[in-house]
């Protein structure tokens, strides 16, 4: 049965390489849509026709769209990258530094969001229909809709200008002991928790609620099994695979979706990496991260659905 | 009863119940129910669906379901007040002093964890056992409940036990606490008459041997003259009469409880004379199965081996068998939505395509489906009358309000129900709709399958009548699939039994009562339950139980041998031949009629 | 835990507010234009992120504006605008999802490789992308934002699909022989309303927010036209003195996205 | 002979109107005093204390981004400028009233204006030991001209025919056409002096006042202080630290709340506060404007009045207190902010006047024309506050403009001077010479409103071998008249740069360059942890 569960892991990985080919094929494109290039970027006022033709060919901008898509997908087969336009670095040495810096806001504040999430979730359908459970799903729905610049902004004033309490910048370069970390990360984990927790809270609760209501829950209560062993032992083993979904749904946003809280915590993340690269036509530097995000939101999305397939496939051995 | 009699074990007085929905107001479930029991006594609470049975059953643990609350009224079990005690306390009542036997094993089991863990749990979660002990003590009660592997049959998941099984595993979880009270929520409920006989033998010796207390929830007074001391009998959430149980099944008193017994009693409803005719749907050596094609052109699992049936126009022909014997997938193919391998189909003398697509828009009207769950089969989005109307459109009949009335007045329903949708509908009620929804159509063949399954006797045995009814009013043929032989006998014209895929035996419904049967047929005849004290012990006397493994189905013998009673060494090597015996049955059986009798 | 009783029944008429305020947004969203004290663009004071008074209900924005004018005028724009995105992108979200649950097979495969793919670029990149090559104007505004939430929509709505295609009433329908249109609209659709309500709403919120970051790329409404978002992040700087310029725009997402998601709520419960 | 201190005198009084190079540019004279151009600067306006080495500063810009470099060719954002004026020096700095004085030059001289014999300062090194030698400098100039390079100053470096060594420290230029304000060119910050062979930027090698020990394109850059600084206390601060947060609110919290000591770009919404929480807040007049182009070339701009009309309805009153809260100087459609030493003061100020400006549309017919749109964009400071004003102001006479809106990324190359009506936002040139050369002269390359006037140019052609300064003014002046009258620029106010500081920080004076005394600040400041408060009046610690 295992050849089995391979068989279906195998055809999933498939769908998404078949996803990631029309990525890789549709950023390209849609990146070589952008009006302007990276020429004109760089002149920015002292652009003159001749100048930015000039700069043009010795970038070799000049070449067709096809052979430049040709010799970049073959770049991309070989692992590699292809070499910035704006800095003549490597795109990879460059995406590589920023993407372990997004990685770890996105792995806080995962650590941080998903339990809370799971909690509020869980503790709402508990008490489903009550006014505790009105009281999370109004303010849940608050803290999704505020925008989040808005509830950064806020939060630096009390805690950094006001308060004093932590700083208003999250740099790296600053963090030089646990507590540092902690305080540097605060905010901006508890920005992004705030975008993430209310949606992840809402879909916990629709999950949990249709597994509460079922008979063998009903069962355990009347065996005498206490509320925590029945959510922790009873629960949770049925509900992973659905909250894996939600989830990777979750993550995939913290990496590509945070370029306010980089760009208002001075963070240097992937995400302002991008919008930094469309904004100066950097266009292998904007194909790399694009394909980053996709690349993850797949990977997020494949892995959910692995562990549902593994979640199940444990049980049906017979 | 008498005077000395030591008190009772569970006191139960003028308990209410109350529920809504989640803005609705509230509505009373249960009001003003009293009964004891006494220690050791079995009661039996009667009642159809709705009659709050299974409320009163819960709130006896101290549960209500969401939205319910137990409003007043004064519970006892086991020297514990069920209502004064905390959140915490009830906990280690639960499970430890009252267990729980649900109705539906296969969903009141949770899927993702071995039933080992499931049925050890109470006993850890009330520090009864430690692990070992708790396992062993298990394994002990799997072997009292006669289980196939009781060594490692807790290592399964649920999905791997077939419904009787897990049963009895439920049965054993409840036990392993060793409680002195335990509630039967209807427990065989969904089973096969066949199975069920093995689990309500496996509860009867769990009984003698553990000796507790016991409330026995079921609307089968069949059973509760097998299970029960005494019984209470609920409808509405009142108490309609109490006794003992010989009383309440031989002397009823009120109207409601000889109203239930009656309708359990078998009675012929079909008692028109069968017309002669050609075949208005001739199946002939159905192959129906899936998997990869084998290189004899049949897949490799076969669900529907090689059955012909012949369904004369006007007549009612019934299809019996227990779960898994292909009832229902052969009528799937009849119905064009179950592709099949082999054989081929008639309808009025024409070819019936196997796929629904490439069936004319006639066969299509003609021939229709009604499924066996209601709630499925109506979409709760829809008014019964835009269903109906819909139907009526479709196969361009008249479609105004006199005409939708016509239908629901062909199923008895009031012409207000149009305006309702499914959910604010009973099940019966619901049943109508979906007959009224092929009937709108105008057919010549109706496919019933399973359609009085999921109701309550009363209910079921209304529908019944309509069916005849409408056989006789509209000239409608039926084909009938159920696992109820009381339902068949007084239904059906000529009757089909199924076992494994194959069609043991093919008769009238009048000779199916006289041998010579085929040994399954005679199994099946058995198992129905009988409203008379001794019949289980009669039953389990004459065939025995027959625990542990089934062996599998021989390839080239006969299909029923592993079960067989009577088989001889021929049976696991040839196929068995069909014969005609002087009833007309056809009877597919290496033994002749002597040794069939 | 205090807050765990069940709804009083006297509370049940509030949770019918909601779709009352839901269509309070949406009048206020058609009339707001009309009854508006002052011009958009108007000047009207000479002190910036000035607080609420007689003359200016909400204050003044960074400029001097009229923050009540602007607000009004934000609104209007922002629920007409993300109602249309929103309803075209699940529109079509819905009917996709639907027809792949229905037909299976290739169609199903090829539509939800490419949906999967289009949902995984970030959607800030294709909106500037859109509108930087088709300009940007109110149409392909509401064009670009649609097709960035279709493919989310339509993953919701497959999947609800394809719960309900196996039912029996499908198959009822399906023997019937009945198209595949009467098999969408009437007996997929009304059973899955109450979910992709839910999700109608939730996209609401994202379109809200969406605009709001095209705008501040430059990409979104023109002057003097707004947005709610716009609103708040062009008068962020007034936060410092807690000036009404940019709480009264949060606020006004805050109700306008909650209420109308409680509303959606409460319809998909009904159902 | 002059004594040194009249020499010195003189040549500030000299420089200080104007007049560079009436004469051969007598820079013997500072070459004896090292500490002429950092230290005269940072000794001219005191704040009490006495200049200190030590310490470390944290500075906050506004742009930033991947193209952030350190190749002073491509330098073209405040950040930048910044961060090359850490590591580089030119041949020439500018001072705070943007008069030009040798620094790594000893001395620019030239008889006829065309030819400039440079003579530089010997003893200087490159952060990696490599003496400066005039190879170094002829490299450093004539890289601008190849186009492949994309340099920022490619058009100034065209203006210069030859650049030859002469000697281990000796250059000479030789111009296209005679220009008496040559040195102010020198001063551009892009021409700052790198190695020779130079072609990777990773790390600065130049001779300034920092090394680099951090360059991040976009986060941020680490400079310490170069001990071999060849103008002795011309740096004080031992390491200072550049990050650059675009985001307006980010960059004042981290102000306030202490994360960073300096930051550019305050708004002037926020002085107030800023000032209330005892941080200083740095006001710099500047010749910096965001201006409408109207272009005379395409479509309603052709006409005089139409271009008369818009600019009459500028509520320059307005803007000023709603764009910039009253933190600006009120312009006159001319491109010389009124501290400006060329400024032409006589002018007639335009005013608000509608109803005019109805009169004209209405004469012409554009009242029921439809217009072409304004376009404005965030990159271009405040444009977009600026077309709304202007748009109410149209629709209050009934004319409809419509404003769009562009974004920021690629204003400058797809839609500044593309359009018949556009937003530009201008900074401060080197000199009036250069502003009028590069944005008014029909050639210019920047041309904004696609002026063409023989007249102009002629006396720019003038006014530039006028070694007289009374003559050259009144030139300049007749120019200025000439744009406001004609061009179809319209600049209703000169921005002032507010740069907010903590008060250990010292030394920050105002500077027309622009912001944080032009781009140049880290030479000039030090830190004092305990600053003189003006009201500590003697209490011992």
């Amino acid at each position: 049965m295992n050849a089995k569960l391979g068989i279906a892991i195998a055809r999933r990985l498939g769908a998404s390489c078949v996803s990631l080919v029309f990525v890789v094929v549709a950023v390209f494109f849609i990146t070589s849509a952008l009006p302007g290039d990276v020429a004109q970027s760089l002149l920015g006022q002292a652009a003159t026709p001749d100048a930015v033709a000039a700069l043009r060919h010795s970038l070799r901008l000049d070449e067709p769209v096809l052979l430049r898509f040709a010799s970049w997908a073959g770049g991309l087969l070989r692992g590699d990258f292809g070499m910035s336009l704006v800095s003549h670095q490597s795109v990879m040495s460059m995406v590589h530094e920023r993407l372990l810096h997004s990685l770890l806001l996105a792995g806080i504040t995962t650590l941080f969001a998903v339990p809370t999430a799971l909690l509020l979730g869980t503790l709402s359908a508990i008490f489903r229909n009550t006014v505790f459970d009105r009281c999370v799903s109004v303010l849940t729905l608050c803290v999704v809709s505020v925008p989040e610049f808005l509830v950064a902004t806020l939060a630096v004033l009390v805690f950094a200008v006001q308060l004093h309490l932590l700083p208003a910048l999250a740099s790296i370069s600053d963090i030089h002991s646990i507590g540092s970390f902690l305080a540097a990360f605060s905010m901006p984990v508890a920005t992004l928790g705030c975008v993430i927790v209310g949606q992840m809270a809402r879909m916990t609760r629709a999950v949990m609620v249709n597994v509460l209501s079922s008979s063998w829950v009903e069962m355990a209560v009347l065996k005498g099994v206490s509320p925590t062993a029945i959510i922790l032992r009873h629960v949770l083993p049925n509900v992973v695979a659905p909250l894996f979904n939600v989830m990777a749904l979750s993550l995939s946003y913290l990496l590509g979706g945070v370029v306010i809280v980089e760009s208002v915590f001075h963070y240097p993340g992937i995400a302002s990496l991008m919008v930094d690269s469309v904004a100066s036509r950097d266009i292998p530097l904007v194909q790399t991260c694009a394909l980053i995000f996709c690349a993850a939101y797949l990977l997020l999305t494949t892995l959910a659905d692995v562990v549902a397939l593994f979640s199940t496939q444990e049980r049906s051995r017979a | 009863m008498s005077g000395h009699s030591p008190p009772p074990l569970i006191t139960v007085r003028n308990l209410c119940l109350t529920g809504r929905r989640a803005t609705g107001p509230e509505t009373t479930i249960v009001s003003n129910v009293s009964f004891d029991v006494a220690e050791g006594e079995m009661l039996a609470l009667i009642g159809e669906s709705g009659s709050g049975k299974t409320s009163i059953a819960l709130a006896l643990t101290g549960y209500a379901r969401t939205g319910c609350r137990i409003a007043q009224g004064e519970l006892r079990v086991a020297g514990h007040d069920v209502r004064t005690m905390g959140a915490s306390e009830l906990r280690s009542f639960r499970g430890k002093t009252i267990a729980y036997i649900a109705q539906n094993a296969g969903a009141a089991f949770n899927p993702a964890l071995p039933l080992m863990e499931q049925v050890i749990e109470p006993a850890l979660t009330h520090h009864i056992l430690p692990r070992k002990e708790a396992v062993d003590h298990a394994i002990a009660l799997f072997e009292m409940m006669a289980l196939p592997t009781p060594h490692t049959i807790g290592a399964r998941y649920p999905h791997e036990c077939s419904g009787g099984q897990l049963q009895r595993i439920m049965a054993a979880m409840a036990l392993i606490t060793e409680p002195e009270v335990v509630i039967f929520d209807e427990p065989t409920t969904a089973l096969d008459v066949t199975t069920q006989i093995e689990v309500l033998e496996a509860f009867r010796v769990a009984m003698r041997q553990c000796g507790f207390t016991g409330v026995y929830v079921t609307h089968d007074l069949a059973i509760v003259a097998q299970m029960a001391d005494r019984a209470v009998v609920l409808k509405n959430g009142s108490v309609q009469e109490e006794g003992p149980t010989g009383q309440i099944l031989n002397k009823p008193t009120q109207s409601y409880t000889r109203q239930l017994v009656a309708a359990s009693q078998p009675h012929l409803r079909n008692h028109d004379a069968l017309p002669p005719a050609t075949p208005l749907l001739d199946v002939q050596n159905l192959m129906v199965g899936y998997g990869a094609i084998m290189p004899n052109g049949h897949p490799r699992h076969t669900i529907v081996n090689s059955v012909s049936l012949p369904v004369r126009a006007g007549e009612t022909l019934g299809i019996i068998g227990e779960s898994g014997c292909g009832k229902s997938t052969l009528i799937r193919a009849i119905a064009g939505i179950q592709p099949w391998s082999g054989g081929n189909m008639f309808f009025a003398g024409e070819p019936l395509p196997p796929r629904i697509e490439d069936r004319t828009p006639q066969q299509r009207q003609h021939l229709q489906l009604v499924a066996q769950n209601a709630d499925l089969v109506l979409n709760p989005a829809l008014s019964v009358g835009a269903t109906l109307r819909r139907v009526l459109t479709f196969y361009n009949e008249d479609a105004s309000d006199a005409a939708l009335n016509r239908v629901l007045d062909m199923v008895r329903l009031p012409a207000a129900v149009a305006g309702r949708y499914p959910t604010q509908l009973s099940g019966g009620q619901k049943q109508r709709v979906n007959l009224a929804r092929a009937l709108a159509a105008r057919p010549r063949l109706v496919l019933c399958d399973e359609i009085t399954a999921a109701l309550d006797t009363v209910v079921a045995a209304a529908i019944l009548d309509l069916m005849m009814e409408l056989k006789r009013e509209l000239g409608v043929s039926w084909l009938f699939v159920t696992h109820d032989l009381h339902a068949l006998r007084s239904v059906c014209d000529h009757v089909a039994v199924l076992y494994a895929g194959h069609c043991v035996e093919f008769s009238t419904a009048s000779a199916l009562n006289a041998p010579p049967r085929h040994p399954y047929t005679r199994k099946l005849e058995s198992s129905v339950p009988e409203m008379h004290p001794g019949w289980l012990d009669g039953v389990i006397r004459q065939n025995g139980l027959k625990p542990g493994r089934v062996a599998p189905i021989p390839a080239h013998g006969c299909c029923y041998m592993p079960r067989c009673p009577v088989a001889v060494a021929d049976c696991a090597q040839t196929p068995p031949p069909t014969w005609q015996a002087p009833s007309g049955a056809l009877i597919n059986c290496h033994l002749q009629a002597p040794d069939l009798s | 835990m205090m807050l765990a009783f069940p709804l009083p029944r006297y509370l049940t008429p509030f949770l019918q507010a909601p779709a009352l305020l839901a269509l309070l947004w949406l009048l206020l969203a058609l009339a707001g234009p009309w009854v508006a004290p002052y011009l958009p663009g108007e000047v009207v004071s000479t002190t910036v992120f000035a607080p609420i008074s007689a003359r200016h209900w909400l204050g003044t924005d960074y400029l001097g504006r009229d923050v009540l004018t602007r607000l009004l005028y934000g609104t209007s724009s922002t629920v007409l605008l993300c109602a249309a995105s929103t309803v075209m992108a699940c529109g079509a979200g819905a009917f996709l999802g639907m027809m792949a649950a229905l037909k299976r097979g290739m169609t199903d495969t090829l539509l939800s490789r490419f949906m999967d793919g289009v949902i995984s670029i970030p959607s800030l990149l294709s909106g500037l992308v859109a509108v930087a090559t088709f300009g940007s104007s109110v149409p392909v505004l509401v064009l670009a934002m649609a097709c960035i939430y279709l493919p989310g929509s339509y993953r919701t709505c497959r999947m609800l699909a394809l719960s309900i295609v196996q039912k029996d009433f499908i198959l009822a329908a399906r023997m019937r022989g009945e198209k595949t249109s009467y098999l969408v609209v009437r007996e997929i659709l009304p059973n899955m309303a109450g979910p992709v309500l839910t999700d109608v709403g939730l996209r609401f919120i994202y379109a809200v927010r969406l605009l709001s970051n095209l705008s501040f790329l430059g990409v979104g409404l023109q002057p003097p036209q707004t947005d709610l978002g716009s609103l708040t992040r062009e008068n962020l700087l007034g936060l410092v003195y807690g000036a009404p310029a940019v709480i009264a725009p949060a606020l006004a997402i805050a109700f306008l996205t909650v209420g109308l998601n409680l509303a959606l709520d409460g319809k998909g419960r009904h159902q | 002979m002059l004594n040194r201190r009249n020499m010195i005198k003189q040549g500030t009084r000299l420089l200080a109107t104007g007049v560079c190079a009436a004469q051969p540019w007598l820079g013997t004279t500072w070459a004896e005093d090292n500490n002429a151009v950092g230290a005269g600067f940072a000794q001219a306006g005191q704040q009490g204390t006495q200049p200190r080495t030590g310490g470390h500063v944290r500075a906050a810009s506004t742009s930033g981004s991947l193209s952030d470099t350190l190749d002073p060719a491509r330098q073209s954002m405040a950040t930048d400028y910044m961060r090359g004026n850490m590591f580089y020096d030119g041949l020439v700095a500018l001072d705070e009233t943007l008069t030009p004085h040798p620094a790594l030059a000893q001395s620019i001289e030239s008889t006829d204006f065309r030819t400039w014999h440079i003579r530089l300062r010997s003893g200087v090194c490159f952060h990696d030991g490599a003496p400066l030698t005039s190879a170094d400098v002829v490299y450093s100039i004539l890289r601008h001209k190849a186009p492949e390079l994309g340099s920022q100053v490619h058009y100034h470096a065209m203006t210069m025919r030859t650049v030859k060594a002469d000697g281990p420290l000796g250059v000479v230029i030789e111009l296209d056409v005679p220009n008496i304000a040559f040195p102010s060119v020198l001063g551009l910050t892009n021409f700052a002096i790198i190695r020779e062979g130079t072609t990777q930027f990773h790390k600065a090698n130049g001779t300034g006042p920092f090394t680099c020990a951090v360059f991040q394109p976009g986060i941020r850059s680490v400079a310490l202080r170069n001990p071999n600084f060849w103008q002795p206390g011309g740096v004080w601060v031992d390491s200072l630290e550049l990050i650059s947060i675009s985001d307006d609110m980010a960059r004042h919290n981290a102000l306030l709340s202490g994360d960073v000591d300096i930051i550019a770009a305050v708004d002037p919404r926020l002085v107030a506060l800023i000032r209330k929480r005892n941080i200083a807040v740095l006001e710099s007049p500047t010749g910096t404007y965001t201006n409408l182009a109207i272009r005379q070339d395409v479509g309603p701009g052709q006409n005089p009045d139409f271009v008369q009309a818009m600019k009459l309805l500028f509520n320059r009153e307005q803007m000023r207190n709603s764009i910039y809260l009253g933190f600006c100087r009120t312009g006159n459609d001319q491109p010389l902010p009124p501290e400006h030493r060329d400024c032409n003061t006589t002018l007639p100020q335009t005013e608000f006047e509608p109803d005019k400006a109805r009169f004209l549309f209405k004469k012409n017919g554009f009242l029921n024309q439809s217009l072409p749109p304004l376009i404005c964009s965030p990159a271009a400071n405040g444009s977009v506050e600026m077309a709304v004003l202007l748009q109410n102001a149209a629709q209050n006479i009934g004319v409809k403009l419509d404003v769009r809106r562009m974004p920021a990324d690629g204003y400058w190359t797809q839609s500044w001077m593309r359009f018949p009506m556009g937003f530009g936002n201008v900074n401060p040139r080197a000199s009036a010479d250069m502003t009028f050369a590069v944005s008014f002269a029909s050639t210019a390359p920047w041309n904004e409103s696609h002026w063409r006037d023989p007249r102009f140019d002629q006396l720019l052609a003038l006014s530039r071998q006028e070694p007289d300064t009374t003559k050259r003014h009144a030139l300049y002046n007749d120019m200025q008249a000439m744009i406001r009258a004609g061009s179809g620029v319209c600049i209703p106010s000169f921005i002032t740069s507010l740069d907010g500081f903590h008060p250990r920080i010292q030394g920050l004076r105002p500077h027309q360059g622009g912001q944080l005394m032009g781009y140049n600040f880290a030479r000039h400041i030090w830190v004092d942890e305990q600053p003189t408060r003006s009201t500590a009046g003697g209490t011992a610690p």
